[in-house]
């Protein structure tokens, strides 16, 4: 069975405690951020190499990007991945429907059984790459997977709903899943396991060599500007070492009757 | 989800039950040549009132338990033979007094010999327990449960005389307590009340000791061993019978064994002594050494080879490395003195055919009264078959006890029926009868012991 | 007549909330461009809901599917593309559930049509649709514009849009479309989640533990700090996702909606769909060691600390004023 | 890996599990062992650990979430191997590191490791908090920034991070410059020592850290480095030899006290109180230093030092080390060694207890917190008890 696991960098924002907007103010300042591989991506790798371990699985993950994007498909090579593939093209200013365009192209081109996505990325949270890669290649899909099992042609679903509800399906494979965190436990990946992935396949593509013009990959929807959101009301912020905060909150919640 | 389970939960706390593999397989374990096998659970209680409610749940559920301290009994003691509840009392851990003009300390179930020992020297230097030849972490109560004894065996007898009172939670839950303690705020004797002793040498199969009475000793400003050496075995018993009559040593052993190489055949006679002042060390090294040892020395039957200070904590974890390979095992038995010559031959034997370097020990008991004699055989955990020849060896030791007229200490299932063939019926009718009246459903420690039902 | 196009979800016999209030911004931005507002209703015995939207819509589609209780992305996706290629309206509007994340993008590329998903706000410029969503987990807005597009579809974020009146009286119209049952992806039914012991809706107090809380063994710090308050322990997705909590104990979107008296958010950096299911609470009051951390922005009082640190002298203190 | 391919497959089995390990210096209880201790499961014991490994390695188990968190339990303290009485019991904790590095290896950390190691990785530091903020904690003090000092005052992760820790950080600065020692510090482009990622069996991350230190410090001629942890100390004294770290570090209570010694840094303000000293298991067990701190405490008129009943190689981890000032498995009961270890000092009847490293006062004032001693018992690093007698407070 062939899996494609299609994986995204993110900046990680965790460790700053506010983001600037650029100079074109249509992005962050990156400078002060390091990437890391989307977080749902990292699930959708996971379930991936798990298929791997169980039965005769071919492996691919695919990432469209700049070439510092490599490292998260080093990173999928030390999960597991057979192969990675870059198409080496920088889509930060590109919509939605234009990322689906060139991952859809790419894995037209590859063996593909189960396509998995993360069901949404960090950064940007649209959650919509997946099920638009899937519409583009006339393949059944599954959005927000939390589970998965893989049968014989077939794999088995389910997917989440509001309020804890899931809904089940039985999907004719080929077929797309985006994968929901805590389906499984990603595993750590050592730095070991990434530097023995350095000698493994990786390979570079070019949008043209996928067939598609500027024309083909032109934003539908156009982001014009980012803006720092309106904060609501601010919490009244407590401080202090824990002793004092501590006995400060105990008087609050005293007056407000909760204690 | 498991009911047993979320009661236990509700007894001792979510942390101190388990039912995750990794516990079960660390607590299917002896350190020694037993098979494993898994409890269902393992839990640590810190309570009597928490046992009691362990044992009613285990009553009402048909579930064993199985108590440990240390851990450290062998021959199978502590091994869930029948699953069930692993109770790890090592919680219990709190020495609840010291009567330093009685001479006694009541402590918890848990508290390990180390413990006492370390408290004894910090708080009450001027006394001490008989503590065992085993490592540290062996607990007072599991060791007076199996008649251990320990460094003070030879003027006061086994740890298990040494008992003053006992606090022991029944198998159907009910709490009793044995002794002065029953009537008295005083946990000062065992007598003179009527005998109901159920408990010490039942290792674990007719309740939970859960706090003891033990006596202590005076202990003095200096400790220390002399060393005697002999070649021929057949001196021990006469050498043993001469050296109690001076009535001047706390702990006499005599050993022999295959390492080091150049003292394998030798037999050492430890004899340790303690005294006040240089005046009373002087007077009873002479009274030993010279009136007593001296003309073997001067026959060349036997060398004396030195008196060192200070008491060394007994490190027999050592003999599990021999074979580099983490284990042991010993049939310990109780014996006439005179039998040692005989016990120490047909143990190399034993060793030699198994291919397993020797070691015997006799403990003196009292005046001479008995000896612990130990046959003890090496074991490399991570090969079955040396495992599989130290177990033959243990058996075959076991049934060598019986031969040469002894009884075995704390025998494991083998040994059990050994002693239960051979027991006295109407003995062995009258402790069916006991494990009866106390465990009418058979859950503690089912597997050792069985009297049938 | 220009219109806009809201596609209504149902759940349990009922019409969304996230529909109702598509249709409440619906409504807005049609007073503004003139438009009606169409809403459509797909599924089996949908005339029901289709009463309920003709309070807030101008007209009300109803397809008939068989077999289909509850939303269906596939057969559902089937019917909009019709109706929408055959009326053309300038706006869909459909609610970021589950059902739409499933739904739009495919609908998006099967139409070749812009959409944004996730949005707080729709806006009508003179130059055509503006569309608002945060992104970066809430600490930036994106504001999207949409070139010479016919249609747009947009998603709505849940409890961004205000509910209409509800005083009309659309019309109906039935939708019939040919259709066959999907042979490649078949439905196999709903799990509900299962009734558990604690019921966090129901506490007054709930300590909510998220990502912060580093370990299971941790949780118990907050079992006793809600022992001491009288409160139970709740949590974010994270302590879900490691098997820290059970899921019945998750608060936010795909968990439960609570509206306590009190709200202690330990750890929780405050993302949105977290948030959307505590916002209704009295009083919030958040731990975290990130002052950026959304969770101040909707908190009522904030400490910013390691919660490791705050939660034994907090449990200390009110044990102490317990006692 | 299977058990054949272990690095100590041959001396694994040979633990006896006779539970030496449990115990302190003196066998006042079996508690010494900071997860046996916390956990009263034998399983949590070092011996438990290694019986474990080898069932793990060989099949007998399987590995789960469990596993790894009572192999994670372990503080990398020492203390077994003070204590177990077997010729291998050098490697008894390597034994366990090394089962630790194989389960990095096959990606099987607990989340909280995970988390503590990729942090580390990305930023630098366990926190996930950015390098960019990493010399936050000079702001408003006068250390200056190392170009050629005669020390580099490395101030490692919790120092550089942690709130409490800055202070004696920034504590520890003002007394070095007071004494008139030359030294600057790394600020922002200091990078994560590596020790605790050492102990947590990330192997090659540990290199990745060490070869980036050695070469940061090689070009700015770094030839000696003062840590304010014990841990960075370690890591740089016996470690970075490795990755051809030439320098030499100290411990700064031993820079302290060489500066006593020599009359450089005048004490004679005195402190006036009972103080109590908590020996750090990387300055202690793990580099044999009990005496430097006790040296310079003594030094001070008005301290009186008196011990804890388990002290030096016998004293009893804070419950931080192998990451666990940041995963906290130890955490959330009276049994855990933090708050254990505050009671002991209580009972000395001290008004203070004096650190030496940066995990342990986080720990330790936690702990103090907890217990509700906040009245009776201060947490102060070693230096900020010089600082006061120096008058730098």
């Amino acid at each position: 069975m062939d899996v494609v696991v299609c994986v995204k960098r993110v900046p990680d924002a965790s460790g700053m405690d506010a983001l600037v907007i650029d100079a074109s103010r249509k992005d962050i300042e990156r400078r002060t951020l390091v990437a890391k591989i989307n977080d749902w991506d990292e699930y959708a790798l996971e379930a991936a190499a798990q298929l791997k371990e169980k039965a005769g699985v071919s492996l691919t993950a695919v990432t469209v990007g700049p070439d510092e994007w490599d490292d998260v498909l080093r990173r999928a090579l030390a999960m597991g991945a057979d192969r990675a593939i870059r198409v080496d093209e920088d889509m930060l200013a590109a919509d939605c429907h234009a990322v689906s365009t060139v991952l859809a192209a790419l894995v037209r081109t590859l063996p593909h059984d189960l396509v998995l996505f993360g069901a949404q990325s960090e950064d940007f949270g649209s959650g919509q790459l997946g099920v638009m890669v899937a519409e583009m290649l006339g393949i059944p899909h599954a959005a927000l997977v939390v589970s998965l099992e893989v049968g014989e042609g077939s794999v088995r679903v389910d997917r989440e709903l509001e309020a804890g509800a899931l809904e089940s399906y039985a999907i004719e494979l080929p077929a797309l899943l985006t994968i929901q965190t805590g389906v499984n436990r990603p595993r750590y990946i050592s730095v070991g396991g990434i530097r023995r992935a350095m000698k493994k396949d990786l390979q570079i593509m070019s949008v043209s060599e996928l067939g598609l013009t500027a024309e083909m990959l032109a934003p539908q929807a156009v982001l014009e500007r980012l803006e720092t959101p309106p904060r609501g009301k601010e919490a009244e912020l407590i401080s202090g070492p824990p002793e004092e905060t501590a006995e400060r909150l105990v008087g609050i919640l005293r007056n407000a009757g909760i204690l | 989800m498991d009911s047993i389970y979320d009661s236990l939960v509700e007894i001792v706390g979510s942390e101190h039950v388990s039912t995750q593999p990794e516990e079960l397989y660390i607590y299917s374990f002896d350190l020694g040549t037993t098979e494993p096998h898994r409890p269902d659970y393992a839990v640590a209680p810190r309570t009597t009132g928490e046992i009691q409610q362990i044992v009613r749940l285990a009553n009402r559920e048909k579930v064993p338990v199985v108590p440990l301290g240390g851990g450290l009994s062998l021959a199978g003691l502590a091994v869930p033979l029948k699953g069930g509840i692993a109770l790890d009392l090592k919680r219990m851990d709190t020495i609840i007094e010291v009567n330093e003009r009685a001479r006694y300390a009541v402590v918890e179930c848990g508290v390990s010999q180390g413990q006492l020992t370390s408290y004894l020297e910090r708080r009450h230097p001027r006394l001490m327990h008989s503590e065992p030849g085993a490592p540290p972490q062996a607990t007072i109560a599991g060791n007076v449960a199996i008649h251990g004894q320990g460094d003070l065996a030879q003027p006061y007898g086994f740890n298990s005389d040494m008992v003053n009172g006992l606090e022991v939670v029944l198998p159907t839950g009910e709490v009793c307590r044995f002794g002065s303690c029953s009537i008295s705020p005083y946990w000062y004797t065992q007598h003179p009340l009527p005998d109901v002793g159920l408990f010490l040498g039942w290792a674990g199969t007719t309740g939970i000791i859960t706090r003891v009475s033990i006596k202590l000793f005076p202990c003095k400003e200096i400790l220390g061993a002399g060393q005697f050496v002999v070649e021929d075995e057949e001196l021990i018993p006469e050498l043993v019978h001469r050296i109690t009559h001076t009535e001047m040593a706390h702990d006499l052993v005599a050993f022999s064994q295959a390492i080091p190489p150049f003292s394998s055949g030798l037999h050492h006679l430890t004899i340790s002594l303690s005294a006040d002042s240089e005046k009373e060390l002087d007077f009873k090294m002479e009274l030993i050494f010279d009136d007593t040892l001296g003309e073997y020395i001067r026959r060349g039957d036997g060398g004396f080879l030195g008196f060192t200070r200070g008491q060394q904590r007994p490190q027999v974890s050592k003999t599990s490395d021999w074979r580099k390979g983490g284990g042991f095992e010993y049939v310990g038995s109780i014996m006439p003195v005179e039998t040692y010559p005989e016990c120490y031959r047909r143990g190399r034997e034993i060793s030699e055919r198994h291919d397993i370097p020797y070691t015997v020990l006799g403990r003196v008991i009292g005046m001479s009264h008995a000896m612990m004699f130990s046959w003890t055989y090496a074991f490399n955990r991570a090969d079955p078959e040396t495992v599989r020849q130290a177990r033959e060896a243990l058996h075959e030791s076991d049934d060598l006890v019986l031969e040469l007229g002894g009884t075995i200490w704390k025998p494991g299932v083998y040994g059990q029926k050994l002693v239960m063939e051979r027991m006295d019926p109407n003995t062995l009718n009258l402790m069916k009868k006991v494990k009866q009246l106390l465990d009418p459903n058979g859950i503690m420690n089912p597997g050792n012991w069985e009297v049938g039902r | 007549m220009r219109e806009i196009l809201v596609v209504a979800e149902h759940r349990k016999q009922k019409v969304a909330d996230i529909s109702v209030q598509m249709l409440g911004k619906g409504r807005q931005l049609a007073g503004q461009a003139g438009a009606d507002l169409v809403a459509v209703t797909i599924g089996t015995d949908v005339a029901g809901y289709a009463r309920e939207l003709s309070r807030y819509a101008d007209r009300v589609l109803t397809a008939e599917v068989s077999g289909m209780q509850e939303p269906l992305a596939e057969p559902s996706q089937r019917v909009l593309s019709s109706i929408i290629r055959d009326r053309k309206p300038f706006l869909v509007l459909i609610g970021h559930s589950s059902f739409g994340m499933d739904l739009a993008p495919a609908l998006a590329v099967e139409l070749e049509v812009p959409l944004v998903t996730d949005c707080v706000d729709v806006s009508l410029e003179e130059d055509g649709l503006r569309a608002v969503r945060p992104v970066y987990n809430g600490k930036m807005n994106a504001v999207y514009s949409f070139a010479l597009a016919q249609t747009v579809i947009v998603t709505g974020r849940v409890g961004e849009f205000p509910v209409g009146e509800g005083d009309r009286r659309g019309e109906f119209q039935e939708v019939s479309l040919p259709f066959g049952p999907l042979d490649y992806k078949r439905f196999e039914g709903y799990t509900e989640q299962e009734a558990a012991g604690v019921d966090i809706t129901e506490a007054n107090v709930l300590v909510s533990v998220g990502r912060g809380i580093k370990d299971r063994a941790s949780i118990e710090l907050a079992e006793r700090l809600a022992d001491a308050l009288g409160g139970v322990v709740a949590c974010s997705r994270p302590v879900v996702d490691y098997g820290w909590l059970p899921a019945d104990r998750q608060v936010g979107l795909s968990g439960k909606t609570v509206k306590p008296k009190l709200y202690l958010a330990l750890g929780i950096s405050g993302a949105f769909q977290h948030v959307v299911g505590m916002r209704g609470a009295n009083m919030i009051v958040a731990v975290n060691r990130d002052p950026g951390a959304p969770i101040f922005g909707i908190a009522d009082y904030g400490i910013v600390d390691d919660i490791l640190r705050v939660i034994p002298v907090l449990t200390e203190k009110v044990t102490g004023l317990r006692s | 890996m299977t058990l054949a391919d272990y690095k100590y497959a041959d001396m694994i089995h040979r633990c006896f599990r006779c539970g030496y390990c449990k115990f302190p210096v003196n066998w006042m209880d079996v508690n010494s062992c900071p997860a046996y201790a916390r956990f009263r499961m034998e399983t949590y014991s070092c011996g438990g650990r290694l019986w474990l490994t080898r069932a793990w390695l060989s099949d007998e188990i399987e590995w789960t979430e469990h596993l790894a968190q009572i192999l994670y339990t372990c503080t990398a303290c020492k203390n077994c191997e003070e204590k177990c009485p077997l010729s291998f019991n050098v490697d008894i904790l390597n034994m366990i590191v090394a089962a630790k590095a194989e389960m990095v290896e096959r990606g099987l950390v607990p989340s909280a490791v995970k988390e503590f190691l990729e942090n580390i990785e990305r930023h630098g530091n366990p926190y996930g908090t950015a390098r960019a903020r990493r010399g936050e904690w000079t702001e408003g003090s006068e250390i200056e920034q190392y170009q050629g000092q005669e020390f580099l005052y490395y101030v490692g992760c919790v120092g550089s991070y942690d709130t409490r820790a800055q202070e004696t950080a920034r504590t520890l600065g003002r007394v070095l410059t007071r004494s008139g020692v030359s030294f600057g510090v790394l600020g922002s482009e200091e990078n994560c020592d590596g020790n605790e990622v050492n102990t947590l069996g990330e192997e090659a991350l540990f290199e990745m850290l060490a070869e980036d230190n050695v070469r940061k410090f090689k070009e700015l001629g770094v030839t000696r480095v003062v840590a304010l942890s014990p841990h960075s100390y370690n890591a740089m004294k016996n470690e970075y030899p490795r990755f051809d770290g030439t320098f030499t570090s100290f411990h700064y209570t031993q820079l302290l006290r060489d500066l006593i010694i020599g009359e450089k840094l005048d004490v004679s303000g005195g402190f006036s109180a009972s103080v109590t000293y908590h020996d750090p298991c990387f300055l202690g067990r793990w580099n044999g230093e009990y005496e430097a701190p006790r040296r310079v405490l003594r030094s001070i008129p008005g301290v009186e030092l008196v011990e804890m009943e388990k002290n030096r190689a016998g004293a009893l981890c804070c419950g931080g080390g192998g990451g666990n000032f940041y995963t906290d498995f130890l955490g959330g009961s009276e049994s855990s060694p933090a708050r254990t270890r505050v009671r002991e000092a209580s009972a000395t009847g001290a008004s203070v207890l004096a650190v030496a490293c940066p995990n342990c006062m986080t720990m330790l004032e936690d702990a103090v917190k907890a217990e509700g001693l906040e009245d009776s018992l201060a947490v102060k690093d070693v230096a900020e008890i010089v600082a006061a007698a120096c008058g730098t407070a």
